[in-house]
């Protein structure tokens, strides 16, 4: 077995035995200072690809997942995951493709109130998180994605992101002019 | 969906919001949203909420707020065009419906984002991993002078414990002067010091002995019952009871 | 892919997915009645065989786990410094003045009883060793110094421990009685 394999060995079997997705970084502690870790991945994606368990990246960090066609068998004894209402679905659209966006923002998107609950239950799954104040006048914080999101979701990074360049492209992930959120909108203006 | 979108928003109830209602009824008009017509989806509007009223239903203020602003954009659309009109109604009937879009697009990313194959749900991480250790490994910081420090301060702190001998090899100074006194009744002229001294024992005993006999004698003369005589510094020292 | 390649990657799936070893029977639940699960799993167990990951079967029970050799990747060892305590200080001041020493000793020295912990910590720290057991009733496990703790406080040899002959002299390194029937270090008063 040459140097190389033993790499790929100790790399699949590190992210086997990890409990959660691993960076470059932490994989690099447990298998050595200076393996070319990139290579390994490579190879361990090839060789999984089309298998029941593949090797994804997700936010720069990588895992081992079942394969998306299996979930069938798969879901066989887990309960029914809880499902999102619209408002928290809008609201998590709206942060991940506007990201860094302000509670104000986000409610001139939607054109209601975006309720208490619906910030608390995105962090508390986990995917969205604060992310720092805006400097204008009144500082408002700001809100954005978590890797947690990317690894959820099944995302690489936000570029990944369903139609985000066509969005882009439109210019519907604009900051919102002041006086477009005017159009007949009480309350928003903050 | 019910058949006819005119029953749908009796139950205003439903909606979240007037934004979400306009875009309901933009999307009933089966055209694209960049092709939509404004001027119907107003009129659309305003008889919903015309008829919510008429039906003596609650309709909320936000409702009513985005009605009279259509109103007001139907009439400035419909009057002949004013150049000089501020702002042009064109203008905000595009920002209408640039705001539809920008909350279509986040409401169908969101559909999308959420029927995607998502982690616990559709794939599945490993179900029993070993886990990774992070052993932390303890480096002590001590330096020397903390060590030497130490060991003065045990020292220091136990010295009394450290002076507790195993045999004490002395005479004490009761000793010598229950011994001196017993011997000098039995001399009557002056007797030299070393003369008091026991015979044998070992070198430090004797020592002790000559010492503790001196102090003796010393303590005996303070109580008049011995005098003392010496020619000169270092010379033999002689005992005599008093006359 | 022929059906069996899609028996093997449903049944590498779930036992990837599973949170225990699990049975044929509770495999063939999961992916179907009639399935030639056994030759699957002869199938998988070759596949990963001298991989970082190996299929195990152990009392009629399946599971995938990470090769046996390499389970010293899965841990990392993180150093943290931490100040030594004054007792363990004090007690390694007594055994690099007195060594070999024994925790009686050490404690009579010391006036006070050395806890177990303070002498494992000096150990952890590897300044300190086992040096054999002293040829008297009890036989109690000595304690000294190792190379390791001369390197750490700057010292050729123990000799260099300043001011041990002035101490020596006042008559402090005197080995202080024992009370118990530990050691008769008396021997050198005479």
């Amino acid at each position: 077995m040459t140097s190389d394999d033993g790499l790929v060995r100790a790399v699949e079997a590190v992210l086997f035995a990890a409990d959660a997705p691993l960076s470059l970084a932490e994989l690099r502690r447990h298998v050595g200072g200076d393996a070319a870790i990139e290579d390994a991945l490579a190879t361990l994606r090839a060789h999984f690809a089309g298998r029941g368990v593949e090797l994804v990246e997700r936010g720069g960090r990588w895992h081992f997942q079942t394969a998306a066609d299996l979930a069938h068998l798969l879901r066989y004894d887990r309960a029914e995951s809880r499902r999102l209402s619209r408002a928290a679905t809008e609201t998590l659209a709206i942060i991940a493709y506007h990201e860094p966006v302000s509670r104000a923002e986000i409610e001139a998107i939607r054109g209601v109130q975006v309720a208490k609950g619906t910030l608390d239950v995105l962090m508390e799954a986990g995917w969205v998180r604060p992310a720092g104040r805006r400097e204008v006048p009144g500082r408002p914080l700001t809100y954005a994605t978590t890797p947690a999101f990317l690894t959820h979701f099944g995302l690489i990074s936000r570029r990944d992101l369903p139609g985000i360049e066509d969005l882009r492209a439109a210019g519907l992930l604009d900051p919102a002019e002041q006086s477009e959120n005017d159009v007949a909108m009480s309350g928003d203006g903050d | 969906m019910p058949d006819h979108p005119d029953q749908l928003v009796l139950d205003l109830n439903g909606w979240e919001g007037p934004l979400d209602l306009l875009l309901t009824l933009a999307r009933a008009q089966k055209v694209d949203l960049r092709a939509i017509s404004i001027l119907a989806l107003t009129e659309q509007y305003l008889r919903h909420i015309t008829q919510a009223r008429a039906m003596k239903l609650e309709v909320a203020a936000d409702y009513l707020v985005m009605a009279a602003w259509l109103a007001y954009l139907k009439s400035a659309l419909l009057l002949p065009r004013d150049p000089d009109a501020e702002p042009d109604p064109e203008e905000l009937a595009l920002l209408l419906q640039r705001r539809l879009l920008r909350l279509a697009a986040m409401r169908e990313a969101g559909a999308r984002l959420v029927a995607r194959d998502r982690l616990g749900r559709d794939v599945f991480a490993r179900g029993a991993p070993e886990g990774l250790r992070t052993v932390r490994r303890t480096a002590y910081e001590a330096d020397l002078y903390d060590l030497i420090a130490a060991y003065g301060r045990i020292s220091a702190r136990t010295r009394p414990v450290m002076h507790i001998v195993a045999h004490r090899d002395v005479m004490t100074l009761e000793e010598a002067v229950a011994r001196v006194s017993t011997q000098l009744g039995m001399e009557l002229d002056w007797t030299a010091l070393e003369r008091f001294l026991p015979d044998g024992g070992s070198a430090d005993y004797r020592r002790s002995a000559l010492a503790s006999s001196f102090v003796a004698a010393l303590e005996l003369a303070r109580q008049g019952r011995v005098v003392l005589r010496q020619q000169g510094p270092f010379a033999p020292l002689y005992l005599r009871v008093p006359t």
